[in-house]
């Protein structure tokens, strides 16, 4: 087992790595820049050294400055985390040039899966669903009108050049398709000079849904079951939840299954996540490889009670899985919701600054990661999250009644937070009900701004027919 | 025995806290810990870890009991900081004289150690004009970012 | 061995609350804190406690409307207490006058009012001597230990 | 179910009856005394009503105004929490007789198992093991050795008037035993003017077993395994865990349906812990029933995943229980550290007054109940639990090691807790191997005593030499 690990990263993943490697006897060493110099996360680390200034291309992005941190601390791995280097096969590759296991997976397996060509070719091949999109021009009419017939209505029709929506057309049938693609084209040259257009499947009220899973050196590769991140702004996940709800317990046993194989056949060790889209007839269309613990695993510690952070850990050292796949149950519900220090009513607008007011909730089926504390001050140079509120409940609802009561007793201030918003979004009866899509979030938004508009165009003449 | 790091830190805890003296026992568990009363380094960048409110630094004090601070009013000189994370070498080889000492004259371009970071020996440059007045660190110890090296009286 | 971080939490309370002197001792437990005599900014750096946003008390009226008038200047006489928590009864009855009202005289033994808890009518006594400059609470209202009930004028 | 509670309780419990019935949907009133007008719980009740100055008597303590605090609050029913009126049967009965359902057994049923001559009536008869000790006098000493035949030695003779250890004999054979009545009468004789003596069971290295029960209006009634409450200072208890280590499978089942069956023949409704004592071989005799939810309930709730507040809310309201007995399995190992504001340095002072600290640890596994936080003043009228600690993880030794990592973190201030304590106890031997007695940490704590006082004597020698 390794005997200091140095941590890559910041915050409160910095702090969840930091605990994992406390709980397994393992000292632990934190690179920091000189904007979070005074990190709370610090404290807890056996050692910290200063890498640079704020900004991340001086010290969190700088492979060198890191290896030479691991050096002079003589760590013996490095943990990435998430974000920054996580996913850089090179900073991988580089650890291991030095002497050091990075903690994850080879740059080789990392490469393979981190490339969405290649990924999507191994995918096929191990019989992991694929998005049946192209990304190829189309030449001619007849070509759509065949491929589309492949892929299944509905598609939609994307300018090769396009972007901000325009050049896109969704067809339900083959007459829809030919009206489009000849108004795409038409709209696509005039907007961007370049007609060309292509394919991709159509999804109506997609799901987010993503497979967490896991491999070792020995060949071994399990699925900790699913998550939902339907909950998204701006492509931002805002609440993740496990397990995914609703869905078809043999089509699920399927996808995740798929995502074990996937990884296994890249003969990848550490943590992966292969994320999906799920359509509302529950066909499943993959989108990528994160392979990287990612910022919501905690909801999947919850309903499977395996840590995620020890066992990455554990098999960069080379031992074994601790588990087999037989052995993983899912035990009841869990949601997560990113605490971001935004302005909700200021389009979510950063908030830095002193945190005066931190009083976490707490209590049964509570738990929070956050390396925030009253007295810290929020640098405005990393990203806004500054902690996640996690529930578990024997089930959704429970689950859910929990997440309000916690999210009521959260104090936080004077920073805005996203706290008022996820608390609104417990009582959405679209979230309630699991009726939801990745756009849900934005559509209640656009609404919500839409009625204030309203109200406030509305206030004057209100006034004057009062006056 | 005594522990190289742990030796780092405490140095370090020092500096960011312009700490003036610092005494530390064991078995008995004494721990002695002195501050100015006065403060004299407003640039440092102290806070330590966890700090709560914004601490008023180099505020109160100026009638501070000097009795308790001896070392007050010695004057704080800037410093050549590390550039870089590594391990720091007061000479360009194992028998070689260090580049400068205390008293060397140094100039922007004047070498004053090297620090080697991933098998690469950089050299540092001062940067700066002026007088060694102190060096800071030892051969072979490890530097991190911005970690002063040597006490330099410009000139 | 001293712990690195217990040390760090030392120095933090030294720089928070400007000591210039921190002297540990154990065993037999000697402690010697000096800070400097002369403060500039006394200002502690309050706990951040929520701002207790207090809950809807059982008898929300009361106490706080008159403090919350715009009279902040008024002055603020001494108070009946309820002694007990129930229901409020300005009336020995459903058709009776109110036992005292404002400009009532009272004395020590003098029944301003009944309190009903768990079915039985408790008559207060106003147990001070006076006379009544305001009746806080309505017939029939809920009041907890200690709601101010009348304001009263010493005599 | 019910519409409004009245929780007749203060501090972590009241916040723990809050949090459950928020999550029910069902609001919440508090009561408190003068004392604790600012109590942090209180902001997250729907109502406060003060019933009293801040003496125990003269508020929480007080029938009367709790009932008037419901009466005007329009409550329907009434936690009484643990302590104070929890498990006084006249409360119970006035609650019922003024038309509010108390939450927790019937009056009946409380003193029946209550008190520990009738209880142990009942024990007896539905199988649970009970204490073979008797406290009626031995007339002479032929009939002492008939008795502790009975018995089984070892026997410790007790005098009827004693008390801190005086007139009190472990006899392990006859020859001892009639040796020990003759000495012990003697003893007691000279010291408290009355010989008389009577025999118990004299348990070595007895561990404390006890088993949460919880039963419904229906006739239903399940445990939820048990607790092992070994750590203990002064018949305080310090650290408690579950499920309890080592024990055989089969006895402990035996014991722990005992258990249930002894609260179904008492028609309990609501939760009740059945304790033990457990021998070194592993025999277990009733020490006495608590009719109430208890302080170490976590750590049943993590390793079951039943809130057992939120089944006492529902089956008083008449619901049956949510579990059957089949359904309800081990998962895991939890283990609570109860925080103390008192110092541990000074013989456990009590320590009221201002909180200015209070960072609380988090992350996997790791739930705090407490009403404490940074800025709370603690009063000095009530007991120095300010929280409790919990941590949950798949073994008791990965459990151990997040409870470190977890104190590790915690930091209040300056009041001193009894968190430095629980982080001995956990690098303790005894505790790490469950080689433990409900006497290891006072024999730890005076050992220690004892050492600093040697060291303290030796000083002044050394000191001498040394000159």
């Amino acid at each position: 087992m390794f005997k200091r690990i140095l941590i890559a990263n910041r915050g409160e993943i910095a702090l969840r790595v930091i605990r994992a490697a406390k709980a397994l006897g393992i000292e632990t060493v934190c690179v920091y820049s000189q904007a979070d110099k005074d990190g709370p996360w610090l404290e807890h680390a056996d050692q910290a050294v200063c890498i640079g200034p704020g900004p991340s291309p001086q010290s969190y992005l700088r492979i060198d400055r890191i290896i030479a941190a691991a050096e002079v601390s003589h760590a013996d791995a490095i943990h990435p985390g998430y974000g920054f280097l996580s996913e850089n096969a090179h900073f991988a590759e580089v650890c291991r040039d030095s002497g050091f296991e990075f903690i994850g997976p080879s740059p080789e397996a990392m490469a393979l899966l981190g490339d969405k060509v290649s990924c999507k070719k191994m995918a096929r091949k191990v019989g992991t669903p694929v998005f049946p999109g192209t990304e190829d021009a189309i030449e001619d009419i007849d070509e759509a009108v065949k491929v589309a017939a492949e892929i299944g209505y509905p598609v939609i029709v994307k300018a090769t050049a396009g972007g901000g929506g325009r050049g896109m057309r969704v067809a339900r049938d083959e007459a829809q398709l030919r009206a489009g693609i000849e108004s795409a084209r038409q709209e696509a040259t005039a907007a961007f000079g370049n007609g060309a257009v292509y394919i991709e499947k159509f999804l109506e009220n997609a799901r987010h849904f993503e497979v967490q899973t896991i491999g070792d050196k020995h060949g071994n590769a399990v699925h900790l079951f699913e998550r939902d991140c339907s909950s998204q702004r701006r492509h931002q996940k805002l609440i993740e939840e496990a397990p995914s709800p609703g869905v078809d317990p043999e089509k699920r046993k399927k996808v995740c299954e798929s995502a074990a194989a996937l990884i296994a056949s890249a003969k990848y060790s550490g943590a992966a996540t292969v994320e999906f889209l799920m359509d509302a007839k529950q066909n499943f269309y993959m989108l990528e490889v994160n392979t990287r613990v990612q910022v919501e695993h905690p909801v999947t510690e919850m309903i499977t009670g395996i840590d995620i952070v020890r066992e990455q850990i554990m098999v960069a050292s080379g031992k074994p899985l601790s588990v087999k796949q037989a052995d993983i149950k899912v035990n009841g519900h869990a949601i997560e919701c990113r605490i971001n220090a935004e302005d909700p009513d200021r389009g979510f607008m950063p908030q830095a600054g002193l945190i005066e007011t931190f009083v976490p909730p707490g209590g049964l089926g509570v738990r929070l990661d956050s390396h925030a504390r009253a007295g810290y001050r929020i640098p405005p140079n990393y990203d806004s999250m500054i902690g996640k509120l996690i529930v578990h409940g024997p089930t959704r609802d429970i689950a859910i009644a929990r997440m309000k009561v916690a999210l009521d007793e959260f104090k936080i201030g004077p920073v805005k937070t996203t706290i008022p918003l996820h608390r609104k979004l417990m009582d959405n009866p679209d979230f309630n009900k699991a009726t939801f899509d990745i756009h849900y979030v934005e559509r209640l938004l656009k609404a919500e701004e839409a009625a204030k508009a309203a109200k406030a165009a509305a206030a004057p003449a209100m006034a004057k027919a009062g006056a | 025995m005594i522990d190289i790091r742990k030796l780092k830190e405490l140095v370090r805890l020092m500096v960011e806290n312009d700490l003036t003296e610092l005494d530390i026992r064991d078995e008995q568990e004494t721990v002695t810990v002195k501050r100015p009363g006065l403060h004299v380094a407003p640039q440092v960048v102290a806070a330590p870890m966890m700090a709560a409110a914004p601490v008023a630094h180099a505020a109160p004090a100026a009638a501070a009991a000097p009795a308790a601070a001896p070392a007050a009013a010695k004057e704080v000189l800037p410093a050549i900081e590390s550039p870089m994370v590594g391990t720091f070498y007061a000479t360009p080889g194992p028998d070689k004289a260090p580049f400068v000492s205390v008293g060397s004259k140094v100039g922007p371009d004047t070498t004053v150690c090297l620090i080697e970071a991933m098998k690469i020996f950089n050299e540092i440059k001062a940067e700066t004009s002026g007088t060694v007045e102190e060096v800071l660190v030892k051969s072979g110890q490890p530097v991190e970012f911005g970690q002063p090296l040597y006490r330099i009286r410009p000139s």
